[in-house]
This record gives C-alpha cells, structure tokens and sequence, in this order.
C-alpha cells in the first residue's frame, strides 16, 4: 500500500485538475476530454489499486462515452458556452464544499473513521478466506457479485435495463397519439 | 464453395486468436474456444477483412517485419528531422498539405501505407479518396511541381515493403 | 460514401474480429482472471459500435439487427432471472444449483459462468441499442414542440 | 415455501418479458402486467398475519449474504404497493391508449413495483439502494413518458434531483460500511448498539445526515420537494397516482423508517437520536405548513394534488418523528408507541385517497381534456362516479369524521399533545383546517356550481377506469369503520416492527 500512494495522490491531484478545466472551460469539446482525462486517470488508479476488470471496463466506458459525447458536441453548430456566472452557485457550492471538507476533517482527525488503507474486514474477511473453497471461483470479486450477492447483481443489471428502456421510450419520436387515432382504437 | 473455404479461414483465424488468449491446452477452453471459433464463424461472416487468407505466407510475415524494422528507423530519422526544426531558432518549417499517388493496389496496403506516414513525425495522412493520399506535412518541399520526388519522399520508402506483405 | 475514410474502415475490418474475441474471452474466463460478464459486454458492445462508426449504421445492423438486440436485451435479463430462479429447486434463490466441478478448469464453478454469459448478452445489447438510439435519434427541435403545445 | 424473493421475482419477469412479448403481440403489456400486480396483491394480503420471516439469498447466512425480511412494516407497505399497482395498472388500460410506446409504459412500470417491493424486503443497505434505483429510474422515464415539453422538463429535474438524493445515499452506505464493516442492516445494527454503545460517532452521524437527505428527497419533505410539484402534474394520472400513492413512502418514508429505528436505533437513545428525531419534525412541521399554503393558491388540479401531498406526508413525518423524540429522550413508550401508530395509519389511508385523488384526476382529464380548475365546474351532473369517488377521498383527506383521514390526525394529534408538543399540535390543527379549505375549493370548482363548457361534453368514463375509483373509495370509507382490525393486523405489528429494534436483529441474525 505504501509504495503507491504518491502515484495515486499524484493521479488524484490530475483528476482534481481536470475536474476543473472541465468547469471552467468556456469550449465545450475541451470541457468533453477534460472529463474524459479524468475518467482515464481513474482508471489508472484503479489498476494501482489492484483491481485490472473495474480498470478494463472504466476504460472501456470511458471510450464509449467519449465517442458519443464527441458526437454529440460536435453536432452543436457553437461549441462555446457564453453565459454569465452565476455567483449564487458558486457560493452555495463553496460552502457545501467548506462542510463538507469540515466534516471530513471531523472524521478523519477524531475517532470516526479506520485508517486510510486498513477497512474494517469484518465481513470481506469471510469472502477472502472461504470464497475459492466455497464457490470454487478463483476471481473473488467476481465470487462476490455473482455468487454471494447475486441478488444484487441482478438489481444492478435491472438498473441497467431500466436506464436503457426509459432512454427509449423517451427517444420516441411522437409520444401520443393523433386524436383520430384514439377515437379510431 | 468459395464462401465454404472463406468460412473455415475465418474459423481457423478465430480459433488461433483464442488460443492465443487463453494460452492454454485444457480441452474444456480448447472445445468451447472451437465451438466459439465456429459461430463467430458463421454470424459474423464478413466482419474480416478480405484476403486473409494472406495470413498463412511466412513470406508475407517475413517482408511485415522488415517492414517494421524499416518503420522504426524512419520513425527514428523523422523524430530527429522535427527536432532539428523545432529547436533551430529560424523555425524552417512549411506546413501545408500535399496530394500523392500510391502504386499499392488492396484497401489493407494503402491503410497500413497511411497509418505508416501518420506514425512518422511531420507527416500526418488526412484522408484517402481512390488512389490519392492527403497528407499534411511539416515541411514541403520548395519544388512542388515534381509530384514524384514528394511522393518518393514521403511513401515511396515504406510502399517498397507493403506491396510484398499486403499485394 | 457511407461512413468513414478508408484508413478508418480498414483499420476496423482489422480489429473488430479481435476485440469480439477478446470480450468473449473477458466474459467466460470471468471466473478464473479479472473480468466477467460486465467487463466483457461492454467490450463486446464496443465492437459493434466502432463497426457502426466506421461503416455507418447499415453495416452494423446488418451483423446485428435491432429487433434481435431486443430480443437478446430482454432475453438475458430473463436468462439471468431464471438462473437464480433454478437455484429454487436446491433451496433458495440464486442457490447454486449446478455443479461446482474442479477449480481452475473453465466449466467450474456452477452459476457464476451462466451468470457471466447471461450478463453479457444483456449488456453488450443494451449498450449497443442505447448507442443506435442515440446516434439514429432526430427529433423536432424543442422549440417546434413548444409551438405546437401552444398552438 | 417463503415467498419473499417472488415479490421481486414476479414483477421482474414480467418486466422482462412484456418488452420481448411485445415484439409479436402488441397487447402484452395490457395483459400481463394486471394480471402479475393481482398476482402480488393477493399474496400481499395473504401475507397478513404471518410471523415475520427471514429469506436467505442463494442460502449464504447474513450478513455475508443478503437476507431478505418481511415484519409488520414491510408488509403494510407490500399491500399498498401491490393492491395500488394493480388498480393502476388496470385504469391505465384505457387511460394510457392515447399514448404510443405502451408495453415500454407497462415494462416500466412493473420494475418500479419491482423496485419499490425490492426496497421493501431488503434487509441489506446496499441491495436497498439498488432496488432504490430501479424504482427511481422507471419513475424518471414514467414522469416524462408524453416525451412534450413540460413532460420533459419535469422528468429532467426530477432525474437531475433523484440523482443527487441517491449519490448521497451511496455516499452514506459507504460511510456506513467504512464504519462498521458490513452492509447487512441487522449487522450494522448490532455493531452500532454493541461497539458504540448506540452513540453516534462522526462517521454514523455524517451517514445519517446523507440518509435524511437523501430519503427526504425520495419523499418529498420540503427542503428537498422541488421536483414534486412539477413531477406529478405532468405525469400520466397513474403515475401520478403510484408516485403519490406509494413511491415517495416505499423509498422515502419507509427507508427513513427502517434505517433510523432498525438500523440506527433511534429508540435506544444516545447523542445524535435526538438530533435526527428534531430534524424529522423540524421537516415534518415545514412539510405540513410550506404544502399547505402552496395548495390553497393552486388553480392546477393535479398541481394542488401534489402540494397537498407534501403536506401530508408532512403528517406522516410528524407522527413517526414525535415517536422517535419521545424514544430518544427516554419518554413513556405507550405515548411514541401511539405517535408511531398515528404517522403509519396515516401513511396508509394516505396511500388510498391520495391514488383515488389522482386517479380521478386523470379520469376528469381524460373527459374534459383539461386540469384547470377555472374551466371545470358542475362535474357532479356530467360523471356522477367519478364526482362521488373523488368527493370521498376530499372528505377523507380533509380530516372530516368519519371518513379515515380524520382518526389518523386524530390519533397524530392526541400524541403530539401527550408528548407535549403541544405549539407543534396546534400548527398541526391550523393546517389540518386548511387542507379542508383547498378540499372544499376543489369540491367547489370542479364537482358543484355551473356546469362548464368543457363539462358540458363530457361523458363518464369507462367502466375500467371507474371501478379502481370505486373500490378506493369504500377503502377510503372502511379504513376508518374498519379500525379495529386493520389496526391489530397490519398496522400494530408494523409499529411494533419498528419499536424494538433488538427484536429485528435477532430475527435476522438468528
């Protein structure tokens, strides 16, 4: 865990920036592969962290997302946004942040939180340790989401499905029908 | 017959290409890799480019490694070349872009020839329309009504190559 | 000309084939290295949409046809349901119902690998009809549907 | 064999199965999407009366797989959930022929009750949130389903909310695992009350204050109800109906519920018990004056309906918010035991009348064509049921005895005052007066005076959308005569499910 933690502070502070010049870009398309920056930076961290699948399919999404926001950017005839800044956010914003990072400091400095880098493995002890024996996966993560907490997995993938028919029906091209057509049926 | 033997090519190469993933012999990964081999096979004929067969000459493989050879030491000679310009302090560049005929007839050979001359610094392939390649360059020759000295220059040394891995 | 440059389709005629490959190997040998039915969808559903940026929507539709990414959205997630649903028949939901077979051998495991499968087909479909929806999708501009709700 | 699982199993199904159906037969969804909901509707009043159960997924005992629980509370919600799904279901048959696109209405609409019964059974954080989102996502493609403008706009702040309310909610089931360790909310309970003592530390606390915003969100409670009043207007009438009826408390008031009693264990005291307690009546004393005072100016039908629902939800909130005080700081149990009662009852009659409201509403809309109350009038004459159905909820909801809505107050009322609140009471009773007075607008605009030139054509509906109408209305009607059993069956264990926590953390972790 040590000897890679600069790099992950290292990525986190190019994340952090990226975020930024995302925000802060006035161009749109810079604004698109700032954020694409930062979701490539997070798959690095992830693969720092030891987890290559989550690092394989955060870069495979992120090349997908890339593309279609790509797409959809340069489909725009102005790719500049000319808008004033609106202070009321900015300092609501600021002020979440502020509480935000105070409650932080509160967990972290006082008695609040483990260790950075030492969970509590009360349960993930188990998986660990009788996960092979048990499900006869030799991918423990893989162990945990389609065996242990299958359940879940078929939530998630529900949430998937739910996302992709709703985008659908909200891509339809008319959403009633004519009125003839009710009167008809 | 024909659409036979391009099925089992494209079977064959499929089948390859799992083996070489999964780098083992166990005879559950090799059965289900041929079954794969085979459906892929079948629903996605055409998905390959045509020609494969062009695969199976260790001659070709031979003259794609020279080629390589050769890209890399371009490559090399090309970085040095846009050094010299990007820090000489007159900056000699003359960026524009030039039209050039290739003599590589199949879409693979002129694909690679363009990939190729994008790889190389101070050139980059625009487009391909027929035989014509768009390419921008950094430094455009002062004469540039001798079409075949450009050309020359700029693709003549890696067409020598691709025509015998691709044609 | 329908779609892209020539150096774009050919480059892709090139890798597509690989990268369907390599999705499959991701999903099946999902429990065995890193990957697994998620991982590998995406993947997969990659393939098609680079074949569809570089060839046009035709091409793609073609390998693919949108009725059967339909078909294949809805039947995995159906597939996937009926799994845990067979584990019913041992216990309870989601029980593994098949057989562990041998530790680092592909068909191990029991569940996990259908699971995997299933998964996949429902994610790579999914992503791939998200795509097709929202590169084909022309709708009249908000300002024409304003006008005619006033109207 | 336990049923829980089917709950989720059954709607999921279905949801897959009418996209695929639908290819070949256009009527699917209208077939089989009545047919599950009374399916689960029956199993769900079957349920009544049976001890609480345990269901492990895939056999692995909790916490390290997820237990499924039904007790008292999830059952009251499963029946309001199932039985209101399916009456929607069935006014949506004719309702929804004007839209295009229906087995994806109908695809939709069974996740969102797979959803809401998924969160309902949940015993395990993380699978709570996930079927969260499920409910949440349909409900954001079922708000902007008419895909016009304003249909649009609304579902995209409602999106934009949801999503904020549920990366908090993420946020603060990270915190909680980070914390103790485990995701099982049994779990979590017991690690709480044993390793802290039921002392709040910073982490739980900040958690906390993520699950009440983030849940108040889902529920609508007025700091966070910015997207309610646009959501429920544009929606399709039984949307309208399920988000009302049962949406904004499956994945708001019950999760608030569960994780502050069960989870927390608000009633064993300790520091921050107090603070969330405060923060619930603080919400829920906004909620009822903020959504009252809003209603009264509404000339939208479906917008008053929706503010009117902030305000009683506001009610619900005060009910189970003065019982956890009075838990907190170590009060009579008898008098957070009758608090507690109150909220839930109302919740329940709430779940009745306020579907009927919308429902009516959406059968008005369906024969004038319009929801402004300035062009409506003298409805009584032209649709007598639809007229008599809706003047039932009005009375019912406006706290008029006999009708439900008047115990439920009555009994949130009574144990503010014992508790001593009795400021909170009063407030409490000024608005339930006002909710009369936007009642009597309404009967007074749309069911009495002149009749209008767009009542003047209007026809009854049909006997499918009216009979959902009707059998609301005599629950509405027998929820109040029916106290005595509806009370000892499903609302005392609900309560009781609540109140004892150490029973709950036995039940799962055995």
């Amino acid at each position: 865990m040590e000897n890679i933690t600069p790099q992950l502070y290292a990525l986190l502070v190019f994340m952090i920036v990226g975020s930024v010049v995302a925000i802060e870009t006035r161009n749109l398309l810079s604004a698109v592969i700032s954020v694409a920056a930062v979701g490539f930076a997070l798959s690095v961290a992830f693969l720092f962290l030891g987890a290559p699948d989550i690092a394989i399919t955060q870069l495979v999404v992120e090349v997908l997302v890339l593309i279609i926001l790509i797409r959809g950017t340069i489909l725009l005839d102005n790719t500049a946004v000319e808008s004033h800044r609106d202070t009321l956010a900015v300092v609501t914003s600021l002020i979440f942040f502020g509480l935000l990072l105070g409650f932080g400091a509160m967990i972290f400095g006082g008695r609040g939180f483990p260790e950075f880098g030492e969970p509590v493995m009360r349960v993930s002890k188990v998986y660990v340790h009788t996960g092979l024996p048990a499900t006869y996966c030799a991918n423990i993560v893989t162990a945990v989401i389609l065996d242990f907490r299958a359940y879940d997995t078929m939530g998630e993938a529900s949430v998937l499905f739910t996302s992709i028919l709703g985008a659908m029906a909200l891509l339809r091209r008319d959403g009633k029908r004519k009125e003839e057509e009710v009167v008809a049926a | 017959m024909d659409t036979l033997k391009r099925r089992l090519l494209d079977f064959v190469i499929y089948f390859v290409l799992w083996l070489l993933l999964t780098w083992s012999f166990d005879w559950q990964g090799v059965v289900v890799g041929a079954v794969l081999a085979m459906v892929f096979a079948l629903a996605l004929s055409g998905l390959l480019p045509k020609g494969a067969e062009r695969l199976f000459s260790p001659v070709r493989w031979f003259w794609a490694i020279i080629h390589l050879i050769s890209l890399l030491f371009w490559i090399v000679m090309a970085n040095f070349d846009v050094l010299y310009r990007v820090l000489h302090p007159n900056l000699p560049i003359r960026p524009g872009i030039v039209k050039i005929k290739t003599t590589l007839k199949s879409d693979e050979a002129k694909a690679f020839l363009a990939n190729s001359i994008t790889l190389t610094p101070g050139t980059l392939t625009i487009d391909i329309i027929d035989d014509w390649l768009y390419v921008h360059w950094i430094n455009v020759h002062e004469n540039l009504e001798d079409a075949e000295a450009i050309t020359k220059d700029i693709a003549g040394r890696f067409e020598v190559t691709l025509r015998r891995v691709f044609d | 000309m329908i779609g892209m440059t020539l150096i774009v389709k050919t480059i892709t005629d090139f890798v597509v084939g690989f990268i369907i490959v390599f999705g499959v190997y991701i999903v099946l040998y999902g429990h065995l290295t890193p990957g697994g039915g998620f991982a590998g969808g995406v993947i997969i559903a990659c393939a098609f949409i680079l074949a569809m940026l570089a060839h046009g929507k035709d091409v793609a539709f073609s390998k693919l046809p949108e009725k059967a990414a339909h078909i294949i959205d809805s039947g995995g997630a159906l597939a996937f349901l009926l799994i845990g649903w067979f584990g019913v028949t041992v216990g309870a939901f989601f029980m593994n119902a098949f057989g562990r077979g041998e530790v680092f051998r592909l068909l191990s495991s029991g569940m996990i690998l259908p699971l995997n499968i299933a998964i996949a087909f429902k994610v790579s479909s999914s992503l791939f009809l998200v795509f097709s929806a929202l590169a084909i999708f022309r709708r009249r501009s908000f300002r024409a549907m304003i006008e005619d709700e006033l109207a | 064999m336990n049923p829980l699982p089917l709950y989720v199993a059954i709607p999921l199904g279905a949801a897959f199965l009418i996209p695929l159906l639908g290819l070949w037969w256009k009527k699917s969804g209208e077939t089989l999407a009545p047919l599950f909901t009374l399916i689960l509707g029956i199993m769900a009043v079957l349920q009544v009366g049976r001890p609480a159960a345990v269901y492990h997924m895939g056999g692995w005992p909790p916490p390290w797989g997820i237990a499924l629980v039904s007790d008292g509370l999830s059952t009251l919600l499963l029946i309001a959930i199932n039985l209101v799904g399916f009456l929607c279901v069935l006014f949506s048959i004719k309702y929804m022929q004007r839209y295009t696109g229906l087995t994806k209405y109908y695809s939709l609409f069974m996740l969102m009750v797979a959803g809401m019964n998924g969160v309902v059974v949940s015993g395990d954080l993380f699978n709570l949130y996930v079927f969260l989102e499920v409910a949440s996502i349909a409900s954001y493609a079922l708000v902007a389903f008419g895909v016009g403008a304003e249909e649009l706009e609304a579902g995209f702040k409602y999106l934009i909310l949801g999503s904020v309310a549920s990366v908090m909610l993420l946020f603060g089931i990270g915190t909680v695992y980070a914390v103790t360790g485990s995701l099982n909310m049994a779990d979590v309970a017991r690690e709480i009350a044993t390793q802290f003592g039921g002392q709040m530390n910073p982490g739980l606390l900040l958690a906390g204050a993520f699950f009440l915003m983030g849940f108040g969100l889902k529920a609508a409670l007025v700091p966070f109800h910015a997207w309610l009043p646009d959501a429920h207007p544009s929606a399709p009438a039984p949307i309208s109906a399920m988000l009302s009826g049962v949406v904004i408390k499956s994945l708001g008031i019950y999760a608030i519920c569960r994780v502050f009693f069960n989870v927390y264990g608000i009633a064993a005291g300790g520091a921050g018990s107090v603070i969330f307690a405060n923060a619930m009546i603080a919400f829920a004393l906004l909620s009822i004056v903020i959504g009252g005072i809003l209603a009264i100016g509404q000339w939208d039908y479906k917008r008053l309906l929706a503010y009117s629902s902030i305000g009683q939800i506001g009610y619900v909130m005060l009910g189970i918010g003065v019982g956890a005080r009075v838990l907190a700081t170590g009060g009579q149990i008898s008098i957070a035991g009758l608090a507690i009662l109150g909220g839930l009852f109302h919740m329940f009659n709430h779940v009745a009348f306020k579907s009927l409201l919308f429902l009516s509403s959406g059968a008005i809309q369906h024969a004038t064509g319009t929801r402004d109350m300035k062009q409506l009038g003298g409805l009584r004459e032209k649709m007598p049921i639809t007229a008599f159905t809706t003047n039932m909820a009005a009375l019912s909801i406006a706290g008029v005895p006999p009708f439900s809505g008047f115990w439920s107050k009555l009994v949130i009322l009574v144990a503010t005052v014992k508790a001593g609140y009795t400021a909170i009471a009063i407030v409490a009773i000024v608005f339930a007066f006002v909710t009369l007075a936007y009642y009597i607008k309404v009967q007074r605009e749309i069911l009495y005076g002149t009749v209008s030139k767009l009542v003047e054509k209007a026809r009854e509906v049909p006997a499918l959308m009216y009979v959902p109408l009707i059998l609301l209305a005599i629950a509405c009607v027998g929820f109040g005569l029916l106290y005595p059993v509806i009370g000892v069956h499903i609302l005392e264990p609900a309560r009781d499910a609540l109140m004892n926590g150490a029973e709950y953390i036995q039940l799962v972790l055995g």
